[in-house]
């Protein structure tokens, strides 16, 4: 199985598995403890200046914003962030001067709202390096080497184009049917942060709707906070367990945040804030502008309360949840 | 008996008319989605709907905003993960995928990551997202972008995703699935496919009052024009209707 | 990326991925259509002397015992078994004579209940063969290639053993750690078939408590048959798309069979029968018991309903509910 | 005080006594599950039982019979897949493995597969299930069979699941996990563990009225023996009740 080709990307969050397992072994608890605390302790614990950090959810949905916020009031810095098809919590973190380098599936980008002011003037400038490219498979993939702890997954994108070359991604001969295959580096990031519609004080999460790649993630990741709607009992849990997504033993913090994914969407629960998300992309199209952002919605704000009354409180809320759970407004009243 | 229409509504149209019922597609967001949509709601209702983000086979009650968006997988028949779907792209389930791009060259290659120099980029773009993996993994992409000569380009500044990368059988060389590749490139001046024994791209069929002219001189390289040149059928009333009703604050038709 | 070792045990299974991508692209429809049928019809459709058969669920849990049953009836021949912890299914196929080989993680046993005599004489004599060990992860894996769409999978285990010499597994130098791991290569087996507690009529099925590896093995198979307690509607199908594990695209027939897995166990549903499982291995401990067994419960009932009839009836399966439900039996009457 | 008690139950109690409170251990059906479940009820209250099958932290109401058995994920934190636990196992969140054998050799390799010749056996068994998997990833594995000449042999017709195959380092040079490997075997005569130096089995204690002699006269490999030997303690009265109530049929402890 010869090695016929590989990116140049640079390898980032690969770990030697057997490192890592003794990582597992001497800092990963087995036992069903309460790890409850607050955004502002999870992130002071848990995240660290120079971390590669990578955010579950996708897009703009189910994305733990209020950790995201922590992050940027922390001032954590240097931070390397998987763009796996990260969107508003990589501009956020970009813009709050913490990110130095990203490994980019998709990044700088809002979707169909438009290209991020912010993060592509952050890479354009040099300020924020994209050290390696890749696909979204292909960092799912990455994430799903790592969580079977095992160094590489073999896969049959990439190849031929200049992402495999910017990638960390080797291509090699399969010893099978004799043709050449893409080997993927397993991905164990630093930290891995959710958020999930419930959880248990031990970390027991269930997601509703589609898992995108958090199953993975979660497994793959040295450190994990969980933000969720809400703290439920250990019995809900265990009455279904077939809904536990992310297991209690890869679980290092456990906050309690209602409506922490705003203003990205949590599915059944609340939609888009669509004017959010415009008025941060209308504000970060210039440096003074990102700096007004934040010193309103970030570091002028205690807490995340304080910011859910900022972007309007109850009633932005409530017509946030009306809209996801497609219930008609009122009739406007004569 | 002219109708009006507009040049979103006709690249619906065009691309709705591709999508053969009881196959499947690779949704994106965008004109893509409407065009599955209308597809779904014409020829092809038994279409199956599948998104990058783990939805598959949703009822989709309002135009999705993000390929992860509940609207995905609402009423869906999986709610899954990226993992399946992706493995399910790679093993041949997925027979359309949809891609857009800022750039094209004659062999279908596409450019979504930068202008300019890689490491320190006149425009830095979103990167792949999903495209690499639609491109090298589902039986046929059909590509949609805005067709001038500085998208239509002789030679790419990044490949992000594979086309036909050189010629005739690299795909297969270089380790990607065989029989693959991109099906249709769809512009707002007509549809092009690809030569079978170069893997350069060949006009099939011409919008209404666009001339070849316009075609090949909106292009920095040649393309194929074969001896008869099909027109595409222009958006119908009954489409447009569907369209409207499909997306009726014109998130995407409006643009 | 040299291979360092390679097993010597046969490689069953294995597929060049593009020649399954194209048979994938010719033969699994990807239209909700109604997929109904017989037990009988299933079997003779798709299930083919020679082949290779995977069978859900795990030892005696979730088998499709309906489908084992019809395929003796059949009298299909020269099927090679996917060893994966198949006891039950597997016991009464080598009994009816259909197998000639197994590939074995574990097989030719009973767990708790002890070896199985069929089974071991079968191998014992040569009548069937073993064709290559591995272990229940090296099988898991081998169906995760095969799911993915990729030629093998990397592990970390029977790597050092005679498992490992007499497997199909090779040994390569990983090119980041440099350390040894072993390579599994792809298994699709020719049909797979299940026993879930529900699905609809398209093929979507959903299944209560563990998967075990039905996820993988369901989408490894070229041809895979569900039979159900219930065929439920469409509609509930979506209203829990998050339970669905077997999508309907890779599913050829639906066959609603109440009771289908039994002596087996259906979890939540009905327990295991240990006085027919018991009545089995007493039986099948000589060649004449074995064929008694046969024309009793098998070749001399003319569908699974007179079986169940046969081994009991309602009164057998409401005590098996009973128990697997954890309701006590009510006091005896004096 | 003399008590009595069964060789299982003795077995069971110095099984369970091995397993520290908040760890994890990967549990098989039988003695294993008993001796899970005693040291749950004792000393362990907070060790986490995981199944192969997929089921993760169960309140166990009734002793399971299969790995499979409903009983395994009843009231669990997780009702998972295959593909998990054995990823977890593999990933190094898995610190005790008990695996049974129908053979050992002094280094704590294990057969299940066969005896006699591979391609016709005189005895066929079942062969690896999870055992190789358990041997090759999760940190310390705790070997439980009857010991006689038999089943303590020099040389194994086949080895199912690493031990330390051939002596120090063996494991590592042949890419298994760094660091795992037997951990004690328990048989109806003793403790063993393993040499330091050679890997090799070594005794670590005898059971209330075994003679090194008789330890030593039971295995067809020399046993180290050191210069002090410890001597297990004999299940108490409280112990053998919690048996009967973890197992009241008797299914297993009976035995």
């Amino acid at each position: 199985m010869e090695i016929l080709d590989e990116g140049a990307g640079e390898l980032v969050g690969w770990r030697d598995p057997d490192e890592n397992r003794e990582w597992v072994r001497a800092n990963k608890s087995r036992a069903l403890k309460d790890k409850r605390m607050t955004v502002s302790d999870a992130v002071r614990r848990f995240v660290r200046d120079g971390d590669y950090v990578a955010i579950g959810g996708f897009g703009h949905v189910r994305v733990p914003m209020s950790l995201v916020y922590e992050v940027v009031r922390q001032r954590k810095r240097d931070l390397t962030v998987a763009g796996k098809t990260a969107v508003h919590d990589l501009d956020i973190l970009i813009g709050g001067g913490c990110v130095s380098r990203v490994e980019v599936a998709y990044s700088f980008g809002h979707e169909l709202r438009g290209l991020s002011p912010c993060g592509r003037r952050a890479v354009e400038s040099g300020r924020c390096k994209v050290v390696a490219e890749t696909s979204n498979a292909g960092y799912q993939w990455r994430f799903l080497a790592a969580a079977m702890g095992v160094p590489f997954v073999v896969s049959r994108n990439l190849l031929g184009t200049d992402t495999f070359k910017k990638s960390s991604a080797k291509k090699v001969r399969d010893p099978w049917s004799g043709k050449p295959v893409c080997l993927l580096p397993a991905c164990y990031p630093d930290v891995a942060m959710f958020h999930v519609p419930r959880c248990d004080a031990h970390g027991n999460a269930q997601i509703d709707g589609i898992i995108v790649e958090d199953f993975e993630l979660a497994r793959a990741a040295r450190r994990v906070i969980v933000t969720t709607e809400q703290v439920v009992s250990d019995d809900l849990i265990r009455r279904e367990p077939h809904r536990t997504v992310i297991p209690f033993y890869v679980v290092d913090a456990v906050c309690e945040v209602p409506w922490g994914a705003h203003p990205a969407q949590m599915p059944y629960e609340y939609y888009f804030d669509e004017e959010h998300i415009r008025l941060w992309l209308q504000m970060s199209a210039s440096e003074e502008g990102t700096e007004d952002y934040f010193s309103r919605y970030v570091l002028g704000v205690q807490d995340y309360e304080e910011y859910l009354e900022r972007v309007g409180g109850i009633r932005t809320l409530n017509r946030l949840r009306q809209i996801e759970q497609y219930r008609p407004p009122l009739p406007e009243q004569e | 008996m002219a109708t009006t229409y507009t040049e979103t509504e006709l690249l619906a149209c065009v691309a709705s008319h591709m999508l053969a019922d009881n196959k499947s597609v690779f949704v994106g967001t965008g004109l893509p989605m409407i065009a599955a949509m209308l597809a779904q709601r014409t020829h092809a209702p038994n279409l199956l709907l599948i998104f990058e983000a783990g939805g598959v086979g949703p009822q989709v009650p309002v135009l999705p905003i993000s390929v992860g968006d509940s609207r995905t997988f609402h009423r869906a028949v999986v709610a899954s993960t990226m993992h399946d779907v992706m493995s399910a792209l790679q093993s041949g389930y997925v027979d359309y995928g949809f891609l857009g791009a800022a750039a094209i060259d004659a062999y279908g290659n596409i450019n979504t990551t930068v202008i300019g120099d890689w490491a320190r980029p006149r425009v830095r773009l979103p990167g792949s997202g999903g495209a690499n993996d639609i491109g090298s993994l589902c039986w046929q992409t059909i590509l949609i972008l805005r067709q001038d000569r500085k998208k239509f380009v002789e030679r790419l500044p990044f490949i992000t995703t594979p086309g036909y990368l050189y010629g005739p059988g690299a795909r297969e060389a270089e380790g990607l699935p065989a029989g693959g590749g991109p099906y249709r490139v769809i512009t707002q001046l007509g549809v092009y496919g690809f030569d079978e024994e170069t893997k350069r791209m060949a006009l099939v069929a011409r919008h209404p009052g666009v001339t070849v002219t316009e075609i090949q001189s909106n292009s920095e390289f040649e393309i194929i024009i074969p001896a008869q040149v099909a027109q595409t059928e222009p958006p119908t009333g009954s489409e447009q209707r569907i369209l409207r009703e499909i997306d009726p604050t014109g998130l995407v038709v409006g643009r």
